[in-house]
């Protein structure tokens, strides 16, 4: 897979998901500066955490104009795969990718510890190498993680299957205790109506080797690995 | 011109910071005090002498940054 | 030279804290009388803060050197080689002052200045540590300043995806208003690639970046040098704000310039900004600058050219570009979205020349500014009260009746408690590199790229130290030590940062002068080096001084990084063993302050042969892979101990029963006395012969007390013929007590 | 009574927010905008209906917790 890492001032979760991919996983690695236009070459791009331009503002809101996000639409938009983590979730919400805002979170902390998220649905780009309902442990740090929509919205989403991970407890319950932040219905993570954007709260990059004592956020990197090379066996055929 | 601009939580949205600080003065023996909101303010220098075209200006920063209009309302004020 | 407008009045001296005799060595070296703005240079060049005036001569005693150090104290941190071609570079620093005015903005500050200092060395930051004292939570001021602290220093190291791995924090009344923020730092630098801090090649250009130049800090470094008292608040304007995303920006901006083979030197501006960085750079070269204040970028109209030197705006650095790379430098500080200007050149005569607007406003020896301040080998004497304090008599102390009841309230105490409220504001996992997170003896990030992971720590109980100043530094390096060797680390190096009062009272001098004797003699038996360091003297408030406090940051490397050990228990139907032996050790203990509300008594013994032993064997039993888990004991001793090889885990706490014999020590001193040189290690039963063999080979003292089981903390003690149950808890309870109190304490809930 | 409060940086502290929406505004082809600074709005609902002593009520909570009378200045207005 040819990803792209987006490096926006002040991402800093950019150095971590490139080493997981390369690293890793063994994969081709772009570092994309935030003023660069073109998206050619790429399978996938993956806006990184951190905080884009201090989180000054609101989180997310400034990078959305940096000229790369141009390229993410158009990127988004002929189906590629988008995937937003942390500062990149809140990103993605303020160019409108994905639909929502973030709220400061409910203890008005940042809060850096481990979290438990059901998958809710494994039919996805992202989340196929999971089983559905299954619960995986990845760790969050966020300020600005309490997810909000309005009702119609949150009817839609639930509607299209797009929320795609809630935090749960370690047996899998969506209990309101489960859920760190405050989000709306336990959200830590939503895909587009298309299905090709992903956002979510939890760092998978955080979690991918045997020394950092979990693996499960190597589902979702697995996950879009096969994504692609299932699509590239179709176009082949 | 200068444009002061109050971009504040819409209605109905929970408003957490609002809260802890209702709680605080609560605590500090402010005993009265119900429905605290927390919003933002700036105040910006605009180099626009025309009235109509400073207030376009500043409607569309708003729209397009200041305010984030899912969970904000925004109102703005211009003075000379 | 421009006519000096304003006369320098004794009143004009006085506020600048500079005594007769020093302004007379001022003019002694200028041969005139100086101007404002060089009075101003001077006088925060030769603040204590910036000159170590008291305590250099102490600290000259300090051992520096060893096989691995490849930078020791004099530039912005120190350098520890650990192979592989990469050293570990690393500081600590202490904002205290600016904390105790701001609690946010101080402490977020103080984060921003270390990480620089870190930087400007060519090494990425990878991993802080906090060390922090407060008074007790009861009181609103001290929550207050905690949650803004705590929140200050979150804000800017998560900001910069730095992680905060580790710390620590202790409650004192004797902190209330005086806090301590101490903040360690440790980068990653290649080896050959450090940079320094000098102004080398005459007609070089020097370039200023970073941030614009503001009103704010002015003064700062003189601040850090003058006790407080009520009208302390009064001296609010010196608060500076931190901006962590330009500081961001200027990590990166830096790093960038220094691959490219453009720097001839870099300094951060710190305390005493443009006035420091300018003449450290040129006098460690032995060269003079030339600076023109008139391009310098600058945030407000009218400021004046004493404004502009003493500034203390943060997140801005000084470099010296080779000639002919200015272009290239301003290039890769545009991409970042920095101010920078060419504001200078090196020059040949030793002399800090500054203009505005095309006249000189000030021309001083560079050398006589950095080097050449004032030295005082002021003069010390132990208090009157100090034999009060050591000398306590225990037969007015009864024994524990209900040793339980002692043990919960240990672990309520927030000395003890669980610190997770504050690191989980703290992001201590970005870079990926955490291997063992906060709540284990020491922090570890593992060196991608290599085999080897590196541990941290921050130790200092200043209570040993108040009783006795020598044995309770020497009791610091031998606790920080004994953290990283329980991770499985060998310590590689030291950095300090003695937080002491008012160095001009001989008590005061006198503690500090016994703590340095006790960490020089530690740290050259452990065979330490102690490469960077920082001092904070003045810590007091209203004539009452902060319990001597000589903070440990101390640094170890693990080989093997998956030779890492952490403190709790891991498994069911495992051997707990004690490694070294208990004396009547209560004086100074965190029990007789919780218990019976006494800070009294002496320390406990420390043998550094004992002391020494026992990290030779733990590191061999580490290495073999034979151990499960590893736990000093220290505050709260072994019973608490106990209590946090069973709770502390990330896991289900697990239970423990334990058998001790008491021989002749009381009851709680066997309990919860503080004696030295203890380990409590757990290990699957089958490697229990091979454990003790090893064991007795290194002559460690070592006793099986029991086995990892069940859902209950049990602890019998024996007594000739007899046994008592002691301990009998359930462990949701020890842990529901240790892991919520400092969160009900700080809500006051 | 209603309590409106503005509170802003005191002028010549640094204001890092301010800088980067400057910048962005900039950035977004707003090219006539100078001097943004962001401070915060509050509102909150005081049940006293003697003026005089709400003023003395809502003045004490800035300076006691709505304010950081270091770095910010504050002002307040009240209406019925
Ligand atoms: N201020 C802090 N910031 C981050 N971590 C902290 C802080 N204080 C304590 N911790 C963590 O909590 C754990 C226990 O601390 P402490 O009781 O001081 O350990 P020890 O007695 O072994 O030195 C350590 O892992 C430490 O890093
Ligand atoms: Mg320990």
């Amino acid at each position: 897979m040819n990803v792209g890492v987006l490096v926006f001032p002040g991402s800093n979760c950019d150095h971590d998901c490139a080493h997981v991919l390369k690293d890793v996983l063994g994969q081709n690695v772009t570092m994309v500066w935030h003023k660069e236009s073109s998206l050619a070459g790429l399978d996938a791009v993956i806006l990184p955490g951190g905080f884009s331009y201090g989180d000054y503002l609101r989180t997310g809101a400034i990078a959305r104009f940096s000229p790369v996000m141009q390229a993410v639409q158009q990127f988004a938009a002929e189906g590629k795969l988008v995937l937003g983590i942390c500062n990149g979730f809140q990103i993605l919400l303020e160019a409108g990718l994905l639909p929502g805002a973030m709220l400061r979170n409910k203890s008005l902390h940042f809060i850096c510890r481990e979290t438990y998220v059901k998958v809710e649905n494994a039919a996805t780009p992202f989340t196929n190498a999971c089983k559905p309902g299954q619960v995986l442990k990845i760790p969050i740090a966020h300020a600005d993680g309490n997810y909000y929509t309005d009702p119609v919205t949150l009817g839609g989403l639930q509607a299209n299957a797009q929320v795609v991970f809630r935090y749960c407890t370690v047996d899998g319950k969506v209990v309101p205790g489960a859920c760190p932040n405050g989000s709306l219905d336990n959200i830590a993570g939503i895909r587009s109506a298309q299905g090709n954007v992903l956002g979510m709260m939890p760092h998978p990059e955080r979690c991918v080797e045997t020394m950092l004592g979990n693996e499960d956020g190597r589902h979702i990197f697995q996950s879009m690995l096969s994504f692609l090379e299932q699509k590239k066996v179709a176009e082949v055929r | 011109m200068k444009a002061k601009i109050h971009v504040t939580l819409k209605s109905g949205i929970l408003d957490p910071q609002g809260k802890a600080i209702e709680h605080a003065l609560d605590s500090l023996g402010f005993k009265h005090v119900a429905n605290v909101r927390v919003g933002k303010y700036m105040e910006l220098d605009l180099q626009e002498a025309d009235r109509a075209k400073a207030e376009v200006a500043v409607k569309s920063m708003c729209e397009k940054l200041l305010a984030n209009t899912i969970i904000e309302d925004y109102r703005y004020e211009l003075t000379a | 030279m421009q006519a000096d407008t304003s006369r320098i009045t004794k009143d004009l001296i006085a506020q600048h804290n500079l005594t007769g005799e020093e302004y007379q060595k001022i003019v002694d070296i200028l041969g005139r009388e100086p101007n404002l703005t060089e009075l101003g240079m001077f006088s925060v060049m030769w603040s204590e803060h910036c000159s170590y005036k008291s305590s250099r001569v102490h600290l000259k005693k300090l051992p520096t050197t060893g096989p691995r150090v490849v930078q020791g104290p004099g530039e912005n941190a120190g350098a520890v080689d650990i192979g592989d071609g990469l050293c570990v570079v690393f500081k600590m620093e202490s904002h205290n002052h600016p904390s105790f005015i701001e609690p946010y903005q101080g402490a977020a500050t103080g984060v921003g200045g270390i990480l620089r200092d870190i930087f400007t060395m060519g090494a990425r930051p990878i991993a802080l540590l906090d060390s922090l004292r407060f008074g007790e939570l009861h009181s609103p001021k001290t929550r207050h300043l905690m949650k803004g602290v705590v929140s200050g220093i979150a804000g800017y190291g998560n900001c910069m995806g730095v992680p905060t791995v580790g710390g620590e924090i202790v409650f004192n009344d004797i902190y209330a208003l005086n806090p301590l923020v101490n903040v360690f730092c440790l980068g990653l630098a290649h080896k050959d690639k450090i940079f320094r801090g000098t102004a080398a090649g005459v007609g070089n250009p020097v370039i200023y970046f970073g941030s614009t130049t503001g009103r704010d800090g002015i003064h700062g470094a003189t601040m850090a040098s003058d006790s407080f008292d009520d009208q302390s608040e009064q001296k609010r304007p010196t608060v500076q704000v931190g901006d962590p995303f330009t500081e961001k920006l200027l990590l990166e901006a830096c790093l960038e310039l220094m691959e490219r083979d453009l720097l001839v030197g870099i300094q951060d501006m710190g305390a005493a900004g443009l006035t420091s960085s300018s003449c450290e750079m040129a006098s460690r070269a032995g060269n003079g600058m030339e600076l023109d204040l008139t391009v310098v970028p600058r945030r407000e109209p009218g400021m004046t050219p004493y404004e502009i030197m003493l500034s203390e705006s943060q997140e801005r650095m000084l470099m010296v570009a080779k000639a002919g790379k200015e272009e290239d430098c301003i290039a890769i500080c545009r991409k970042w979205d920095l101010d920078v200007a060419v504001v200078g050149k090196v020059t040949a005569d030793g002399i800090l020349r500054v203009k505005d607007q095309g006249k000189v406003v000030a021309e001083i020896p560079a050398k006589s500014l950095a080097d050449d301040g004032p030295r005082y080998e002021r003069p010390y004497q132990p208090p009157a009260y100090q034999d009060m304090l050591t000398n306590l008599n225990y037969d007015v102390l009864p024994d524990v009746k209900d040793a339980n009841v002692a043990l919960l309230a240990l672990l309520e105490s927030p000395t003890i408690a669980s610190k997770r409220w504050v690191y989980e504001q703290y992001d201590h996992m970005v870079r990926t590199n955490t291997t063992v997170r906060p709540g284990s003896d020491a922090a570890v990030v593992r060196i991608k790229g290599t085999n080897k992971a590196v541990a941290m720590t921050v130790d200092c109980n200043s209570r040993y130290c108040l009783l006795n100043p020598y044995e309770g530094a020497r009791l610091a390096v031998a606790e920080a030590a004994r953290n990283l060797v329980c991770s499985g680390a060998s310590p590689i190096g030291l950095t300090d940062c003695l937080n002491f009062g008012n160095p001009e009272r001989p008590d005061i001098m006198w503690q500090f002068v016994l703590a340095i004797e006790g960490m020089k003699d530690a740290c050259e038996h452990f065979k330490i080096p102690i490469v960077s360091g920082n001092v904070s003297f003045y810590n007091e408030t209203n004539g009452l001084s902060i319990y001597p406090t000589p903070m440990l940051g101390m640094v170890g490397l693990i080989e093997e990084a998956e030779r890492t050990m952490t403190q709790w228990f891991k498994q069911e139907g495992d051997d707990i063993i004690l490694l070294g032996s208990a004396r009547e050790d209560l004086g100074g203990s965190e029990y007789l302050k919780v218990m019976h509300a006494r800070e009294q008594g002496s320390p406990p013994y420390l043998s550094f042969d004992t002391e020494q032993a026992l990290h030779d064997c733990l590191l061999s039993l580490i290495r073999d892979g034979l151990l499960q888990s590893a736990h000093d004991c220290s505050d709260g001793g072994l019973t608490v101990t106990l209590a946090e090889s069973c709770i502390s885990g990330p896991g289900q706490p697990l239970g423990a029963v334990v058998q001790l014999s008491r021989g002749r020590l009381r009851k709680d001193a066997m309990l919860f006395g503080e004696s030295q040189s203890r380990v409590v290690i757990s290990s699957q039963s089958t490697h229990r012969q091979t454990i003790l063999d090893q064991v007795r080979r290194f002559g460690v003292p070592a006793e099986m007390i029991g086995s990892v089981t069940g859902t209950r903390l049990t602890v019998h003690l024996r007594e000739g013929a007899s046994t008592e149950s002691v301990i009998d808890q359930p462990v949701t309870a020890l842990y529901d007590q240790w892991a919520c109190s400092l969160e009900r304490a700080v809500h006051h809930t």
